[in-house]
């Protein structure tokens, strides 16, 4: 079992989403997150005064998969959250030493 | 009537508010501003040149079209209350250029969250200035509606003013198409607007503003007679809120406060045009019918995939037309007669107002284009027009 | 006074707001469509039973009870100053049926975020359109509270408007049992408003709203007695600020908006009731003990484990009560005799109000239920009774 | 007139809006705050010592100074039209009372997000009570203003009622020190306000005072008059709107809303000192290029790094200064004399107003203090004065 | 070392930090999540259209600590956050390589 | 490769963003998160009752990094972050398997 946390732009978040479920991924968590990296958020301007938001709003993305998945699934990251801009993100792998379902205590594979 | 004025200049703040409320928070600044500088425009346009289009003089009485001229000129006895029984040429001029930019913010509403910021302020130049104080005067400039056999009637504008917004409305939300996401291949999804107090408060102020609207219009001070406007006007108003409270709670099995906000302010836009020939009863179901249509219209209209944000096309036009020929129905001047000639002031108006509009926006649409761009209708056109957010310290959802 | 009457009105948007913004942004559809909704009930009772209920005519003056047939029925010379001195009957209607809902919004407030929305419109039905024009003909409409030896004195309504109010909000919040949280085992726990600049707002509609109610009250157009009445209102409002202000932090020791906005709602109700008798100096006295009493009044509900989000009991109940005896003690009416008369009054009309309330609400109780369930109130009643959310674009925090 | 009070009420409540939407959600319950006490405080001190120190009676004409004693004495035919052509002493009291705390809430707006509750809350007393009415005495009390050789001319207030809230304001902004992070050693960043629709309420209600404003000053109900008065008032407002849209597009290439709505602001500070002397052209020059100096003043401000969170001092110094001058400029008392004395009541009332202003705000900053310190300021003052938020339920930005 | 963590309905939040508490568990971070599953988000209705919320909001637990505190804290969880529904949520297990503590540079064990 | 995850008080982010980027640092991913451990938060007070906000906002940063460059990281957080007050945050380090950059595929500490 691996961990996939990847953070992408917020605007490929449904392209994304629509290949990993096709993959038969049917669990992800996301939530937003403020980045800093290379690229620049666009200038603001307020009464006069343009100004640079501190950081970019991103969304991070979690997918805990079989290792069999995990190839296929950063490809759609890689593939589907591409626009070739500064600014597309990054995918990191972990690993995953147990997973439990709450509802019915599976563990491991089964719990995904 | 110069206290119904300042009642009237906050109907201004209550659309800009509903107008907002209804709409999603990246794209209220937007809606705010276009909602500041229409009034300021119409102001300024009136006095150049609607005041004198809408109110040409004798001389043109009977027609269609008349202009007196650029700029105001003061009558003689302007100042006193000769210019007019009851009510100075300024107060007069004022009452009537604080009506003029509502045609405009009614479609401001339609069009809000995919319209380019400049051509619709160079519509609303347009429309505020030319195509409203036009047919203004074929009823109140004493034009050919109101020389017809059974003269049309429009107490304080249920065409007049509602009408005329509501069909530049539906032309520009037609023109438009509807926002991205709404109407989908799996089917239609609900776009919410983001603050439902703000909406609150707009419909509450309008509802105000419409005392000095419909109160104002009495063109005098008679206390019966005001009274009497303010009775209808406000069991208009809650009657239209039940109405639409019946017909939503039977159709979607839930209090849709907006559907009641709504009604509202179809039951107001109903009693408009007969305020002052209706009695208790007559104002109620005027008010009922109205706010129950509203709902069916906000329906008809998804259906037919004309793209609303606010439901101004369902309470301007079709709550116009209702209370127009409502007219000929109820009241004391209820007949076949007036009910042919609310048709024909209805009709007209509608014919007018959709060419006007209609190649207004068709010509922009082909030349410099009336939409934002799809990323910037996605990010939001606050950033995008104005560099601007509505509320910079609040987390927002995706 | 028909501009009184369109103030009057704006201070149901006043409610709307303040309770919106002094309870939790889950909760908030839901408030909002109950204080749209009431005065739309409030409007169309009142014209159907509550105007001749409240003023059923001369032949049952020193009564409790009288009705003059259902619907409106002009009189004579209605449309004429003939009806009254300086108003017509439409006037005198309006402005009447916009107090009417307030005895309804006030228990709104009480009951906030925890009551079930078919049952709430159902009391307010009958309380709005039953109990208060009862009350209300005591003494407005020539009954016994006005033929009393030394006559019971409420200008505008401290104890026949507010108190009926808050007598419905105690009654209501104490059968509904607290929020959920508000007091537990560990002891009390604040549950903060989630829109302060929202409930502001609503306090300066409803100090805006009170000239209007005060003003108006005044009942003819006599500049003096109403500019006196402007200067009285203005003055315990404005000590109501201090005396809340100070009062709050002595006991708390920070500067708590939220009491200070009470207090002026505390001076405004208990001017309410001597406008008209009080000089300079006594309004400010009375505004100053009632900012401060409200405080207090607050603080002791709460101990008590009564319930009330917003303040209504304390403010309109407890400001009310006051005001209504100040008249016995200040201005020019202030004697024994006065003061008994008061008390007459102000025991009479909580009598009354406490059965009424308490038998609707009790049956209610043990019938349809009058509280929504545990998860849906921990969940939010707009999500559940309304299927909306006010702010459907905020994050919000846990 | 009693009206026109009303609306001046709802200023204090525009004020309120515009300000805590133009700074951060963190400071937002302190602005509240102090915008609520501010007007309960000009109304109480202006009873106790403002009406006397203002309107000394006529054995002080021509002077600087003076003062008929602590409290109101009721003249003789105080509750008639004796009292005064059209108005009763009330009346007067009234209206002039609600103005009154303006020049402190204008003040309140510059040192927004970093001064100190309490003194803050003392300078207004001061400010208040003392220095507004003897400067307005100096004009409207028959002082040495009124006695010039050609009278110094300020028709509703732009020099009397702005400048003296804008004086304060600059010399409060100033003494106090931009905000934390405003001005850094990498230049200077814009700390945005966190609610428009918010903002944009407040000028709407300040624009609808502002007819009370105004109109009211007519001090007459002569009908001609006022309704010139909104057709002038209007009409800067208007042309406000777009000299400040022109300008700040062409400086940044946006459209602003906030300058828009300070535009909106300046052409009715502009017009208020001369609203019955202007035609309709003079007024739409005098707005225009009061909006456009607005921004031009805001860029100005921001560049001597005197930071203003709200452009208080732009709107109302700028614009007053404007206003003032602009009566020896255009319209009917236009001419070299007029415009001098226009010029030394500008410069009499600055020289006293910094001075007033300049000591209290320097001896509290020597003593007291007059900056919350910088952990309060970064935390917000919310939680630190007041223990409170004002949006508890939303998440924000960092 | 180890990280437990724990995507959770918010409404058993409550419950499961009595219960870790009552272990000794003294230091928890949580944070809110959006999350796609099995369950679906409950029907909303705005102006006659109903539509499903794309997400449906969770909470996510963080908990690093000790070998032995592992299973109990996951006992915690998987009997406080069950409901038997579709929608209980899951639970992922880290290994931690070092830990710190800013206040006094404790490292290891000592810190958490 | 290892993630560093610091909670952190939100009032140190700046300094600490400050000093990471001057080792080289050029990409952070940060959020809110709500914590809970010894310190706590400071009473609030509303209508006269005095309470305890449920916990305190903390900001929690991650940062993917080279092994060269772990412990300079994590010394920038430890002087930076600290106040010496309970509530300074905690440092965890774990280990990361693969990194890819979304816009041009690089892996590794090349997408770092
Ligand atoms: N090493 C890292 N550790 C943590 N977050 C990172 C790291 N690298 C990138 N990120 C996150 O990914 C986002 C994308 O970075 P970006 O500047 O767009 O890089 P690129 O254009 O090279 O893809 C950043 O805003 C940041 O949130
Ligand atoms: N493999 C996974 N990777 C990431 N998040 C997951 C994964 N599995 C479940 N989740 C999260 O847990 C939540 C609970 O899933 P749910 O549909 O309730 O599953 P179940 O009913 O089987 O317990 C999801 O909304 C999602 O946020
Ligand atoms: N073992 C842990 N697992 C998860 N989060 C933790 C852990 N230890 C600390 N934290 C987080 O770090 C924050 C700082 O803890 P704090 O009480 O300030 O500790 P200290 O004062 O010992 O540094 C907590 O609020 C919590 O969010």
């Amino acid at each position: 079992m691996k961990k996939i946390e990847a953070i992408i732009r917020t605007s490929r978040f449904d392209q994304i989403h629509t290949c990993v479920a096709a993959l038969g991924v049917k669990f992800l968590t996301f939530y937003e997150v403020k980045g800093m990296g290379l690229e620049h958020a666009r200038l603001e301007m307020y009464r006069g005064v343009p100004y640079e938001p501190a950081y970019i709003p991103r969304t991070k993305i979690e997918i805990v998969t079989v290792e069999e998945l995990v190839e296929p699934v950063i490809n759609c990251i890689l593939t589907e959250g591409k626009t070739g801009q500064v600014g597309d993100g990054k995918i990191f792998v972990y690993d995953v030493l147990e997973a439990y379902r709450v509802r019915n205590t599976d563990t491991g594979e089964q719990a995904l | 009537m110069m206290i119904a004025t300042t009642m009237v200049f906050l109907m201004h703040l209550g659309f800009a508010s509903l107008e907002a409320g209804l709409t999603r928070s990246k794209n209220t600044v937007n809606i705010l501003f276009k909602n500041t500088i229409i009034p300021a425009i119409g102001l300024l346009t009136y006095a150049f040149v609607g005041f004198n289009l809408m109110y040409p003089g004798a001389e043109y009485a009977g027609s269609f079209f008349g202009f007196a001229g650029f700029g105001l000129s003061l009558p003689e006895g302007w100042d006193t209350s000769e210019y007019n029984a009851g009510y100075t040429f300024f107060t007069d001029f004022i009452f009537q250029a604080m009506f003029a930019a509502t045609a405009a913010t009614i479609v401001s509403g339609a069009v809000a969250e995919r319209v380019k910021l400049g051509p619709f302020i160079f519509f609303s130049f347009l429309y505020v200035g030319i195509c409203y104080p036009i047919v203004g005067m074929w009823k109140w400039g004493g034009g050919f509606l109101n020389t017809l056999e059974t003269p049309f009637y429009d107490f304080a504008g249920s065409t007049i003013v509602h009408s005329v917004g509501g069909w530049g409305a539906l032309i520009g939300a037609a023109l438009l198409g509807p926002r991205i996401g709404k109407y989908t291949s799996r089917g239609m999804t609900a776009i919410p607007g983001h603050n439902i107090p703000l909406a609150t408060l707009g419909v509450f102020l309008l509802w105000f503003g419409w005392f000095g609207f419909n109160g104002g219009s009495v063109l005098s001070a008679d206390p019966g007679l005001v009274s009497k406007v303010f009775v209808t006007t406000s069991m208009a108003a809650a009657a239209g809120a039940f109405g639409a409270l019946i017909v939503s709670y039977l159709m979607f099995k839930t209090y849709d406060i907006t559907m009641v906000l709504n009604g509202i302010l179809a039951g107001l836009v109903g009693i408009t045009a007969g305020a002052d020939q209706m009695g208790v009863n007559s104002s109620i179901i005027i008010g009922l019918v109205g706010g129950g249509l509203i709902v069916l219209a906000v329906v008809f209209f998804d259906k037919i995939k004309v793209d609303d944000p606010v439901g101004a096309i369902s309470v301007h036009l079709v709550g116009g037309i209702w209370g127009t020929l409502a007219v000929g129905i109820f009241g004391d001047l209820a007949g076949v007669g007036q009910f042919v000639s609310q048709l024909i002031g209805v009709v007209a108006v509608g014919v007018f107002c959709v060419i006007f509009a209609g190649v207004i926006f068709f010509v922009m649409k082909k030349t410099i284009g009336i939409r934002v761009d799809e990323a910037e209708e996605t990010e939001g056109l606050d950033i995008n027009e104005h560099s601007m957010r509505a509320y910079p310290d609040f987390a927002t959802k995706d």
